[in-house]
């Protein structure tokens, strides 16, 4: 499965990324959500640091939830966020 | 009915619980939950993801409204800038009797709470911003609410 | 601070809700009882036992913060003539906590529809009156506070 | 014990007796809520058929609920109505 990915961050992934939105190319391999934060993660110490532990992290592939097992599929759009505090 | 609303605008709950009410029932349950001052809080800001929160919100009232025999279901969020005792939230519910309308709203709340992509950011009156963190008391209401 | 009326005005849940929160707290829960149209009523009449149902409703309200953390209690209940569509009564609490502030409001219904004296007359459409029949659920939704 | 007592009627009870209170004479012998009811429902067929059931009537003794078996005691306002449906 090849083609492209827009990962959307939010609340303190956002600010401590620096950047709120990125395109990433889906290589072959990457099949699911914990595919791509395996990948954020090796980046280096800093993206090791927030995406390490993915229990502090909730996952939205095109607006619905999913978990570091739900496969990409044909989704256009992940969101990494921390859980949220509305309400 | 299902009426969403997300957006930095304030929310007059005469006028949302009186528009709940025209759709019939006579047994109207309503929640506001506001900026609580907890001593050193100057002011609160509000996050949400835009392509999501409305359709997070309108699957808690569709979950509210097959649940409950409810006549409407209002669903007020605010996002951006707020104050010290200014209105975040409002849930208005109206039904044909106060059971359903005040469970579904106490529903739709603890829903909100652990579901809805809205996150808060806070700056102390010292300057400092903290972001808030998940409560385990949130997540255990809205678990509650699984059969 | 509890706040009990009793008579014929109308009340205004904006209003209301703005005193119970300014008591503090933040959370802020309020329910709304009108007259139901069931197809053929005309109009109802609320009669009182007007030396009792202040001092009944006082009693509610003090069971109630004395069980949940509350800021403020307000019950506001109608008495005399009224129409389709009308208000009733409104209760409204104020805590820190939304589960307090909600789960006090239903109590508080739930004790007020089985203590408080107040009894509904209703005239139909075709002219005939009829008092309302006490209801088996509202005696078992005001039972299941007891512990 | 003897003395007086107000005794004041609500809903169709009122409606049915034509009143809404008097005033009555407490004789020897009567010391309950329930000897009270037992008196009304003596004084003939119409106060025999709003009277006799206890169980669809509610009484409150000086604004306080109370049951048949409840002393009168030095109170002075006996209601008596059927069971409340406001809200």
């Amino acid at each position: 499965m090849t083609g492209s990915l827009n990962i959307i961050y939010f609340a303190w992934v956002r600010e401590r990324l620096g950047i709120d939105q990125e395109q990433i190319a889906l290589a072959d391999g990457i099949e699911t959500i914990g595919d791509i934060v395996a990948m954020l993660s090796d980046r280096g110490a800093d993206y090791a640091d927030i995406f390490s532990d993915v229990g502090k992290l909730r996952f939205a592939l095109d607006q619905d939830y999913g978990l570091p097992a739900t496969p990409i599929g044909a989704a256009r759009e992940l969101a990494i966020f921390p859980p949220v505090t509305g309400g | 009915m299902i009426k969403i609303v997300v957006g930095p605008d304030d929310f007059d709950i005469g006028v949302e619980t009186q528009q709940v009410a025209g759709q019939g029932g006579g047994a109207i349950a309503s929640f506001v939950g506001q900026v609580r001052d907890d001593g050193n809080l100057a002011s609160l800001e509000l996050e949400h993801y835009p392509a999501m929160t409305q359709k997070a919100l309108r699957q808690i009232a569709e979950t509210a409204l097959s649940e409950w025999a409810l006549h409407a279901v209002t669903i007020v969020h605010r996002v951006g800038k707020l104050a010290v005792g200014d209105n975040i939230v409002l849930v208005v519910t109206g039904s044909d009797h106060r059971g359903a309308a005040i469970e579904s709203c106490s529903f739709i709340m603890d829903r909100l709470k652990t579901v809805a992509p809205f996150w808060k950011k806070e700056t102390g009156t010292d300057g400092t911003t903290k972001w808030i963190e998940e409560r385990e008391s949130d997540v255990a209401a809205s678990e509650k609410w699984q059969k």
